[in-house]
Protein backbone atom coordinates (compact mmCIF):
# COMPACT_ATOMS: atom_id res chain seq x y z
CA UNK A 1 0.00 0.00 0.00
CA UNK A 2 1.23 3.69 -1.32
CA UNK A 3 1.38 5.92 1.86
CA UNK A 4 0.91 10.05 1.35
CA UNK A 5 2.04 12.43 4.18
CA UNK A 6 1.77 15.97 3.28
CA UNK A 7 2.37 19.33 5.56
CA UNK A 8 3.86 18.79 8.99
CA UNK A 9 2.77 15.15 8.93
CA UNK A 10 5.32 14.68 6.21
CA UNK A 11 7.77 16.74 8.37
CA UNK A 12 7.04 14.95 11.42
CA UNK A 13 7.65 11.84 10.55
CA UNK A 14 10.55 12.63 7.80
CA UNK A 15 9.03 11.46 4.88
CA UNK A 16 6.40 12.05 2.07
CA UNK A 17 5.74 8.38 0.96
CA UNK A 18 6.25 4.86 1.65
CA UNK A 19 5.02 1.51 0.88
CA UNK A 20 4.02 -0.73 3.73
CA UNK A 21 2.38 -4.58 2.83
CA UNK A 22 -1.09 -4.40 4.75
CA UNK A 23 -1.09 -7.45 6.85
CA UNK A 24 -4.53 -8.98 7.39
CA UNK A 25 -5.36 -7.35 10.56
CA UNK A 26 -5.20 -3.72 9.30
CA UNK A 27 -8.96 -3.76 7.44
CA UNK A 28 -9.45 0.06 7.88
CA UNK A 29 -7.84 3.94 8.47
CA UNK A 30 -8.09 3.99 12.23
CA UNK A 31 -6.25 0.42 12.46
CA UNK A 32 -3.89 1.43 9.74
CA UNK A 33 -3.11 4.69 12.34
CA UNK A 34 -2.94 2.01 15.46
CA UNK A 35 0.12 0.16 12.85
CA UNK A 36 1.83 3.35 12.25
CA UNK A 37 1.82 4.53 15.90
CA UNK A 38 4.02 1.85 16.95
CA UNK A 39 6.66 2.45 14.39
CA UNK A 40 8.26 4.66 16.22
CA UNK A 41 7.95 7.80 18.83
CA UNK A 42 7.44 10.58 15.43
CA UNK A 43 4.71 8.22 13.93
CA UNK A 44 3.41 8.07 17.42
CA UNK A 45 3.80 12.16 18.19
CA UNK A 46 1.98 12.52 14.53
CA UNK A 47 -0.67 10.45 15.18
CA UNK A 48 -1.62 11.52 18.75
CA UNK A 49 -4.35 14.20 17.86
CA UNK A 50 -6.45 13.09 15.23
CA UNK A 51 -8.87 15.99 15.29
CA UNK A 52 -6.68 17.62 13.45
CA UNK A 53 -5.83 15.01 10.69
CA UNK A 54 -7.51 14.27 7.48
CA UNK A 55 -7.32 11.27 5.59
CA UNK A 56 -8.46 10.10 1.54
CA UNK A 57 -8.05 6.93 0.00
CA UNK A 58 -7.66 6.83 -3.60
CA UNK A 59 -7.90 10.56 -3.64
CA UNK A 60 -11.21 10.88 -2.00
CA UNK A 61 -11.62 11.95 1.51
CA UNK A 62 -12.77 9.25 3.95
CA UNK A 63 -13.69 8.86 7.49
CA UNK A 64 -12.19 7.22 10.16
CA UNK A 65 -13.87 3.67 9.39
CA UNK A 66 -12.88 3.31 5.70
CA UNK A 67 -11.91 0.01 4.73
CA UNK A 68 -8.83 -0.40 3.03
CA UNK A 69 -7.29 -2.94 0.80
CA UNK A 70 -3.15 -2.79 -0.35
CA UNK A 71 -3.97 -1.75 -3.75
CA UNK A 72 -5.32 1.97 -2.29
CA UNK A 73 -3.25 4.62 -1.80
CA UNK A 74 -3.90 6.11 1.49
CA UNK A 75 -2.64 9.78 2.03
CA UNK A 76 -2.66 11.78 5.67
CA UNK A 77 -3.00 15.97 5.74
CA UNK A 78 -4.25 18.43 7.75
CA UNK A 79 -7.20 20.51 7.10
CA UNK A 80 -6.76 22.07 3.45
CA UNK A 81 -6.36 25.79 3.01
CA UNK A 82 -5.92 26.56 -0.56
CA UNK A 83 -7.16 29.68 -1.92
CA UNK B 1 -11.33 24.23 -16.76
CA UNK B 2 -9.03 24.02 -13.83
CA UNK B 3 -5.12 24.61 -14.54
CA UNK B 4 -2.71 23.72 -11.36
CA UNK B 5 0.77 25.09 -12.02
CA UNK B 6 4.04 26.66 -10.71
CA UNK B 7 4.13 29.90 -13.10
CA UNK B 8 1.75 32.91 -12.78
CA UNK B 9 -1.19 33.92 -14.89
CA UNK B 10 -2.32 36.94 -16.08
CA UNK B 11 -6.24 37.95 -15.79
CA UNK B 12 -5.94 39.81 -18.73
CA UNK B 13 -5.04 36.74 -21.37
CA UNK B 14 -7.33 34.52 -19.42
CA UNK B 15 -10.22 36.52 -19.80
CA UNK B 16 -9.46 37.20 -23.05
CA UNK B 17 -9.24 33.57 -23.84
CA UNK B 18 -12.82 33.32 -22.16
CA UNK B 19 -14.18 36.07 -24.33
CA UNK B 20 -13.46 34.59 -27.82
CA UNK B 21 -14.55 31.26 -26.67
CA UNK B 22 -18.19 32.40 -25.72
CA UNK B 23 -20.99 34.35 -27.14
CA UNK B 24 -23.07 36.94 -25.34
CA UNK B 25 -21.04 37.02 -22.40
CA UNK B 26 -22.74 39.94 -20.30
CA UNK B 27 -20.84 39.60 -16.90
CA UNK B 28 -17.75 38.73 -16.01
CA UNK B 29 -16.68 37.96 -12.28
CA UNK B 30 -13.05 37.86 -10.68
CA UNK B 31 -11.10 37.08 -7.63
CA UNK B 32 -7.37 37.00 -7.47
CA UNK B 33 -6.04 35.80 -4.14
CA UNK B 34 -1.93 37.38 -3.66
CA UNK B 35 0.79 36.81 -1.34
CA UNK B 36 0.60 39.17 2.11
CA UNK B 37 3.90 40.44 3.17
CA UNK B 38 2.92 40.25 6.88
CA UNK B 39 2.76 36.22 8.12
CA UNK B 40 0.93 36.92 12.07
CA UNK B 41 2.87 40.68 12.16
CA UNK B 42 6.26 39.34 10.49
CA UNK B 43 7.61 39.94 8.00
CA UNK B 44 6.66 37.17 5.28
CA UNK B 45 9.97 35.72 3.46
CA UNK B 46 7.77 33.41 1.41
CA UNK B 47 5.21 30.98 1.43
CA UNK B 48 5.69 27.45 -0.27
CA UNK B 49 2.35 25.59 -1.40
CA UNK B 50 2.18 22.07 -1.11
CA UNK B 51 -0.27 19.66 -3.00
CA UNK B 52 -1.32 16.49 -3.50
CA UNK B 53 -0.70 16.05 -7.12
CA UNK B 54 -3.82 14.04 -8.47
CA UNK B 55 -6.27 14.93 -6.03
CA UNK B 56 -5.88 18.50 -6.84
CA UNK B 57 -6.88 18.36 -10.29
CA UNK B 58 -9.97 15.87 -9.04
CA UNK B 59 -11.34 18.11 -6.52
CA UNK B 60 -10.69 21.38 -8.71
CA UNK B 61 -12.77 19.54 -11.15
CA UNK B 62 -15.45 18.06 -9.08
CA UNK B 63 -16.24 21.83 -7.53
CA UNK B 64 -16.20 23.14 -11.40
CA UNK B 65 -18.83 20.52 -12.28
CA UNK B 66 -20.70 21.55 -8.96
CA UNK B 67 -20.17 25.70 -9.86
CA UNK B 68 -21.45 24.47 -13.29
CA UNK B 69 -24.75 22.66 -12.33
CA UNK B 70 -25.82 25.68 -9.70
CA UNK B 71 -25.48 28.54 -11.71
CA UNK B 72 -25.97 29.24 -15.35
CA UNK B 73 -22.28 29.73 -16.45
CA UNK B 74 -21.50 30.40 -19.84
CA UNK B 75 -17.65 29.55 -18.92
CA UNK B 76 -15.28 29.10 -15.56
CA UNK B 77 -11.77 28.99 -14.95
CA UNK B 78 -9.56 28.36 -11.88
CA UNK B 79 -5.79 28.50 -11.94
CA UNK B 80 -4.19 27.70 -8.37
CA UNK B 81 -0.37 27.77 -7.98
CA UNK B 82 1.76 26.05 -6.09
CA UNK B 83 5.54 25.75 -4.77
CA UNK B 84 7.32 28.90 -3.23
CA UNK B 85 5.73 32.20 -4.32
CA UNK B 86 6.74 35.61 -2.63
CA UNK B 87 4.91 38.45 -0.92
CA UNK B 88 3.36 40.03 -3.90
CA UNK B 89 2.96 37.30 -5.95
CA UNK B 90 -0.45 35.59 -7.28
CA UNK B 91 -1.65 32.47 -5.59
CA UNK B 92 -5.25 31.42 -7.06
CA UNK B 93 -7.26 33.09 -10.08
CA UNK B 94 -11.14 32.33 -10.28
CA UNK B 95 -13.17 33.50 -13.47
CA UNK B 96 -16.66 32.94 -13.99
CA UNK B 97 -18.59 34.23 -17.06
CA UNK B 98 -22.22 34.83 -17.33
CA UNK B 99 -25.30 36.08 -19.10
CA UNK B 100 -26.28 37.65 -15.73
CA UNK B 101 -24.61 39.56 -13.13
CA UNK B 102 -25.89 37.39 -10.61
CA UNK B 103 -24.45 33.97 -11.71
CA UNK B 104 -20.82 35.10 -12.47
CA UNK B 105 -21.17 36.80 -9.26
CA UNK B 106 -21.95 34.06 -6.93
CA UNK B 107 -20.45 31.45 -8.29
CA UNK B 108 -16.95 33.25 -8.10
CA UNK B 109 -17.73 33.41 -4.20
CA UNK B 110 -18.68 29.66 -4.20
CA UNK B 111 -15.42 28.55 -6.10
CA UNK B 112 -13.32 31.12 -4.16
CA UNK B 113 -14.47 29.81 -0.40
CA UNK B 114 -14.47 26.08 -1.05
CA UNK B 115 -11.03 26.24 -2.14
CA UNK B 116 -10.13 27.61 1.24
CA UNK B 117 -11.23 24.90 2.67
CA UNK B 118 -11.65 21.85 0.32
CA UNK B 119 -8.77 22.89 -1.71
CA UNK B 120 -6.17 20.05 -1.28
CA UNK B 121 -3.33 22.86 -0.27
CA UNK B 122 -1.34 23.47 2.88
CA UNK B 123 0.46 26.51 3.02
CA UNK B 124 4.38 26.67 4.60
CA UNK B 125 5.12 30.58 6.15
CA UNK B 126 8.58 31.63 6.06
CA UNK B 127 9.69 34.50 8.32
CA UNK B 128 13.30 35.43 8.98
CA UNK B 129 14.13 33.08 11.79
CA UNK B 130 11.24 30.49 11.43
CA UNK B 131 8.94 28.73 9.77
CA UNK B 132 5.12 27.47 10.57
CA UNK B 133 2.17 25.35 8.63
CA UNK B 134 -0.62 27.97 8.28
CA UNK B 135 -3.19 26.43 10.37
CA UNK B 136 -6.74 25.76 8.39
CA UNK B 137 -9.42 29.06 9.68
CA UNK B 138 -12.62 27.77 11.58
CA UNK B 139 -14.21 31.22 10.17
CA UNK B 140 -13.35 29.90 6.96
CA UNK B 141 -15.24 26.96 7.29
CA UNK B 142 -17.88 28.56 8.09
CA UNK B 143 -17.89 30.85 5.43
CA UNK B 144 -17.79 27.53 3.17
CA UNK B 145 -20.50 26.03 5.48
CA UNK B 146 -23.35 28.14 3.95
CA UNK B 147 -23.16 26.99 0.58
CA UNK B 148 -23.89 23.61 1.60
CA UNK B 149 -21.63 21.15 -0.35
CA UNK C 1 -11.37 56.18 -7.05
CA UNK C 2 -15.02 56.91 -9.15
CA UNK C 3 -14.12 57.59 -13.16
CA UNK C 4 -17.63 58.29 -15.93
CA UNK C 5 -16.49 58.14 -18.92
CA UNK C 6 -16.62 57.52 -22.71
CA UNK C 7 -13.78 55.10 -22.94
CA UNK C 8 -12.94 51.80 -22.58
CA UNK C 9 -11.00 50.77 -19.65
CA UNK C 10 -8.35 47.61 -18.78
CA UNK C 11 -8.93 45.40 -16.44
CA UNK C 12 -5.24 44.28 -16.09
CA UNK C 13 -3.99 48.29 -16.08
CA UNK C 14 -6.62 49.31 -13.72
CA UNK C 15 -5.46 46.39 -11.35
CA UNK C 16 -1.70 46.97 -12.43
CA UNK C 17 -2.40 50.99 -10.90
CA UNK C 18 -4.21 50.09 -7.73
CA UNK C 19 -1.59 47.22 -7.00
CA UNK C 20 1.29 49.99 -7.41
CA UNK C 21 -0.43 52.34 -4.58
CA UNK C 22 -1.40 49.36 -1.84
CA UNK C 23 0.98 47.63 0.01
CA UNK C 24 0.15 44.07 1.19
CA UNK C 25 -2.65 43.58 -1.09
CA UNK C 26 -4.09 39.95 -0.74
CA UNK C 27 -7.05 39.87 -2.82
CA UNK C 28 -8.47 41.63 -5.35
CA UNK C 29 -12.21 40.90 -6.77
CA UNK C 30 -13.37 42.61 -9.86
CA UNK C 31 -16.64 42.69 -11.84
CA UNK C 32 -16.78 43.52 -15.54
CA UNK C 33 -20.60 44.20 -16.93
CA UNK C 34 -20.48 43.70 -20.86
CA UNK C 35 -22.89 44.74 -23.77
CA UNK C 36 -24.86 41.69 -25.13
CA UNK C 37 -25.45 41.14 -28.45
CA UNK C 38 -29.70 39.81 -27.90
CA UNK C 39 -31.97 42.28 -26.66
CA UNK C 40 -35.18 40.12 -25.74
CA UNK C 41 -34.63 37.40 -28.54
CA UNK C 42 -33.67 40.35 -30.72
CA UNK C 43 -30.16 41.00 -32.46
CA UNK C 44 -29.07 44.46 -30.50
CA UNK C 45 -27.42 46.97 -32.73
CA UNK C 46 -26.21 49.33 -30.17
CA UNK C 47 -26.75 50.44 -26.56
CA UNK C 48 -26.51 54.02 -25.40
CA UNK C 49 -26.39 54.54 -21.66
CA UNK C 50 -27.29 58.24 -20.40
CA UNK C 51 -26.74 59.45 -17.22
CA UNK C 52 -26.97 62.69 -15.02
CA UNK C 53 -23.52 64.54 -15.41
CA UNK C 54 -22.56 65.67 -11.98
CA UNK C 55 -25.20 63.70 -10.14
CA UNK C 56 -23.21 60.52 -11.95
CA UNK C 57 -20.32 61.24 -9.74
CA UNK C 58 -21.95 62.39 -6.52
CA UNK C 59 -23.92 59.32 -6.26
CA UNK C 60 -21.11 57.01 -7.61
CA UNK C 61 -18.76 58.63 -5.10
CA UNK C 62 -21.22 58.55 -1.92
CA UNK C 63 -21.71 54.51 -2.52
CA UNK C 64 -17.80 53.79 -2.64
CA UNK C 65 -17.72 55.60 0.66
CA UNK C 66 -20.60 53.59 1.56
CA UNK C 67 -18.35 50.85 0.48
CA UNK C 68 -15.09 52.12 2.38
CA UNK C 69 -16.95 51.90 6.06
CA UNK C 70 -18.94 48.63 5.65
CA UNK C 71 -15.90 46.72 5.21
CA UNK C 72 -12.43 46.80 5.44
CA UNK C 73 -11.09 47.68 2.24
CA UNK C 74 -7.41 48.77 1.03
CA UNK C 75 -8.57 50.02 -2.61
CA UNK C 76 -11.75 50.36 -5.03
CA UNK C 77 -12.31 51.74 -8.48
CA UNK C 78 -16.08 52.29 -10.40
CA UNK C 79 -15.42 53.21 -13.73
CA UNK C 80 -18.93 53.61 -15.95
CA UNK C 81 -19.02 53.91 -19.21
CA UNK C 82 -21.43 56.07 -20.64
CA UNK C 83 -22.75 57.19 -25.03
CA UNK C 84 -23.18 54.81 -27.56
CA UNK C 85 -21.84 51.14 -26.75
CA UNK C 86 -21.93 48.11 -29.42
CA UNK C 87 -22.22 44.26 -28.27
CA UNK C 88 -19.22 43.11 -26.65
CA UNK C 89 -17.82 46.02 -25.21
CA UNK C 90 -17.07 47.10 -21.58
CA UNK C 91 -19.83 48.93 -19.77
CA UNK C 92 -19.22 48.76 -16.25
CA UNK C 93 -15.88 48.00 -14.22
CA UNK C 94 -15.52 47.27 -10.00
CA UNK C 95 -12.41 46.32 -8.61
CA UNK C 96 -11.88 46.60 -4.86
CA UNK C 97 -8.70 45.45 -2.94
CA UNK C 98 -8.21 44.18 0.87
CA UNK C 99 -6.40 42.11 2.95
CA UNK C 100 -8.72 39.27 3.95
CA UNK C 101 -11.40 37.77 0.69
CA UNK C 102 -14.09 37.89 2.36
CA UNK C 103 -14.28 42.18 2.30
CA UNK C 104 -13.03 42.38 -1.25
CA UNK C 105 -15.81 39.80 -2.92
CA UNK C 106 -18.89 41.09 -0.45
CA UNK C 107 -18.13 44.85 -1.23
CA UNK C 108 -17.62 43.80 -5.08
CA UNK C 109 -20.82 42.29 -4.88
CA UNK C 110 -22.58 45.27 -2.99
CA UNK C 111 -21.14 48.15 -5.57
CA UNK C 112 -22.25 46.19 -8.58
CA UNK C 113 -26.17 45.22 -7.52
CA UNK C 114 -26.06 49.50 -6.44
CA UNK C 115 -25.27 50.32 -9.51
CA UNK C 116 -27.97 48.72 -11.24
CA UNK C 117 -30.43 50.08 -9.45
CA UNK C 118 -29.15 53.65 -8.19
CA UNK C 119 -26.65 54.12 -11.10
CA UNK C 120 -27.85 57.52 -12.87
CA UNK C 121 -28.27 55.54 -15.82
CA UNK C 122 -30.86 55.05 -18.41
CA UNK C 123 -29.77 52.64 -21.37
CA UNK C 124 -31.23 52.71 -25.04
CA UNK C 125 -31.12 49.62 -26.56
CA UNK C 126 -31.03 49.50 -30.35
CA UNK C 127 -32.25 46.47 -32.41
CA UNK C 128 -32.75 46.32 -36.65
CA UNK C 129 -36.28 48.34 -36.68
CA UNK C 130 -36.63 49.53 -33.79
CA UNK C 131 -35.57 50.85 -29.92
CA UNK C 132 -36.54 50.97 -26.61
CA UNK C 133 -35.46 52.07 -23.55
CA UNK C 134 -34.35 49.24 -20.86
CA UNK C 135 -36.85 48.93 -18.04
CA UNK C 136 -35.78 48.93 -14.48
CA UNK C 137 -35.76 45.14 -13.21
CA UNK C 138 -37.94 44.21 -9.95
CA UNK C 139 -35.49 41.63 -9.48
CA UNK C 140 -32.33 43.79 -9.21
CA UNK C 141 -34.62 46.21 -6.53
CA UNK C 142 -34.69 42.45 -4.51
CA UNK C 143 -31.10 42.20 -4.92
CA UNK C 144 -29.91 45.40 -3.93
CA UNK C 145 -32.60 45.49 -1.06
CA UNK C 146 -30.65 42.51 0.92
CA UNK C 147 -27.88 45.29 1.27
CA UNK C 148 -29.75 47.22 3.53
CA UNK C 149 -28.90 50.83 1.81
CA UNK D 1 -35.39 76.92 -12.51
CA UNK D 2 -33.81 74.60 -14.48
CA UNK D 3 -35.60 71.38 -15.37
CA UNK D 4 -33.76 68.12 -16.40
CA UNK D 5 -35.94 65.64 -18.39
CA UNK D 6 -34.06 61.74 -19.13
CA UNK D 7 -34.66 58.63 -21.17
CA UNK D 8 -37.90 58.48 -22.19
CA UNK D 9 -39.69 61.20 -20.49
CA UNK D 10 -37.40 63.77 -22.37
CA UNK D 11 -38.52 61.68 -25.87
CA UNK D 12 -41.73 62.20 -24.46
CA UNK D 13 -41.54 65.97 -23.81
CA UNK D 14 -39.00 66.46 -26.99
CA UNK D 15 -36.03 68.17 -24.92
CA UNK D 16 -33.62 67.76 -22.45
CA UNK D 17 -34.57 70.48 -20.16
CA UNK D 18 -35.75 73.97 -19.68
CA UNK D 19 -35.64 77.27 -17.44
CA UNK D 20 -39.06 78.21 -16.27
CA UNK D 21 -39.23 80.65 -13.94
CA UNK D 22 -41.35 79.34 -10.76
CA UNK D 23 -44.80 80.49 -9.77
CA UNK D 24 -45.85 81.57 -5.90
CA UNK D 25 -48.25 79.14 -5.98
CA UNK D 26 -45.60 76.17 -7.26
CA UNK D 27 -44.39 75.38 -3.31
CA UNK D 28 -43.15 71.22 -4.47
CA UNK D 29 -42.92 69.04 -6.62
CA UNK D 30 -46.10 67.88 -6.88
CA UNK D 31 -46.87 71.59 -7.95
CA UNK D 32 -44.24 71.39 -10.28
CA UNK D 33 -45.85 68.36 -12.26
CA UNK D 34 -49.27 69.67 -12.17
CA UNK D 35 -47.86 72.89 -13.65
CA UNK D 36 -45.76 71.28 -16.26
CA UNK D 37 -48.65 68.70 -16.95
CA UNK D 38 -50.68 71.71 -18.38
CA UNK D 39 -48.14 72.89 -20.45
CA UNK D 40 -49.41 70.28 -23.33
CA UNK D 41 -50.46 67.11 -24.04
CA UNK D 42 -46.71 65.66 -24.47
CA UNK D 43 -46.53 66.78 -20.78
CA UNK D 44 -49.51 65.40 -20.05
CA UNK D 45 -49.06 62.14 -21.21
CA UNK D 46 -45.48 61.88 -19.71
CA UNK D 47 -46.37 62.74 -15.95
CA UNK D 48 -49.75 60.68 -16.36
CA UNK D 49 -48.10 57.59 -14.83
CA UNK D 50 -46.00 59.12 -11.56
CA UNK D 51 -45.12 54.85 -10.31
CA UNK D 52 -42.63 55.12 -13.04
CA UNK D 53 -40.70 58.55 -12.39
CA UNK D 54 -38.30 59.57 -10.19
CA UNK D 55 -37.25 63.19 -8.92
CA UNK D 56 -34.42 64.76 -7.86
CA UNK D 57 -33.48 67.93 -6.44
CA UNK D 58 -29.74 69.57 -6.80
CA UNK D 59 -28.97 66.07 -7.11
CA UNK D 60 -30.63 64.26 -4.21
CA UNK D 61 -32.90 61.91 -5.06
CA UNK D 62 -36.47 63.36 -3.69
CA UNK D 63 -40.09 62.03 -2.90
CA UNK D 64 -42.92 64.56 -4.43
CA UNK D 65 -43.68 66.52 -1.48
CA UNK D 66 -40.48 68.08 -1.61
CA UNK D 67 -40.23 71.66 -1.48
CA UNK D 68 -38.80 73.54 -4.02
CA UNK D 69 -37.43 77.47 -4.81
CA UNK D 70 -36.48 79.11 -7.94
CA UNK D 71 -32.64 78.06 -7.35
CA UNK D 72 -32.88 74.56 -7.26
CA UNK D 73 -31.76 72.20 -9.95
CA UNK D 74 -35.13 69.77 -10.55
CA UNK D 75 -34.99 66.36 -12.62
CA UNK D 76 -37.52 64.43 -13.72
CA UNK D 77 -36.19 60.21 -14.86
CA UNK D 78 -36.92 56.96 -15.18
CA UNK D 79 -36.06 54.31 -12.26
CA UNK D 80 -32.26 54.10 -12.90
CA UNK D 81 -30.77 51.32 -14.35
CA UNK D 82 -27.22 50.95 -14.37
CA UNK D 83 -24.48 48.34 -14.10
Amino acid sequence: MRILYFSWIKDGIGKSQEDIDLTGNIKNIADLINFLSEINNDYNKVFSDLSSIRFSKNMNLVNIEENIKNEDEIAFFPPMTGG
Amino acid sequence: MIKVQTANFSLEEEVKTMLKKNDNVGAISSFIGIVRNKAKEKDLISMTLEHYPGMTEKMLKKIENEALSRWRLLDSLIIHRHGELFPGENIVLVITLSKHRKDAINSCHFLIDWLKTKGPFWKFEKTKNSGHWVEALDSDNLEEQKWNI
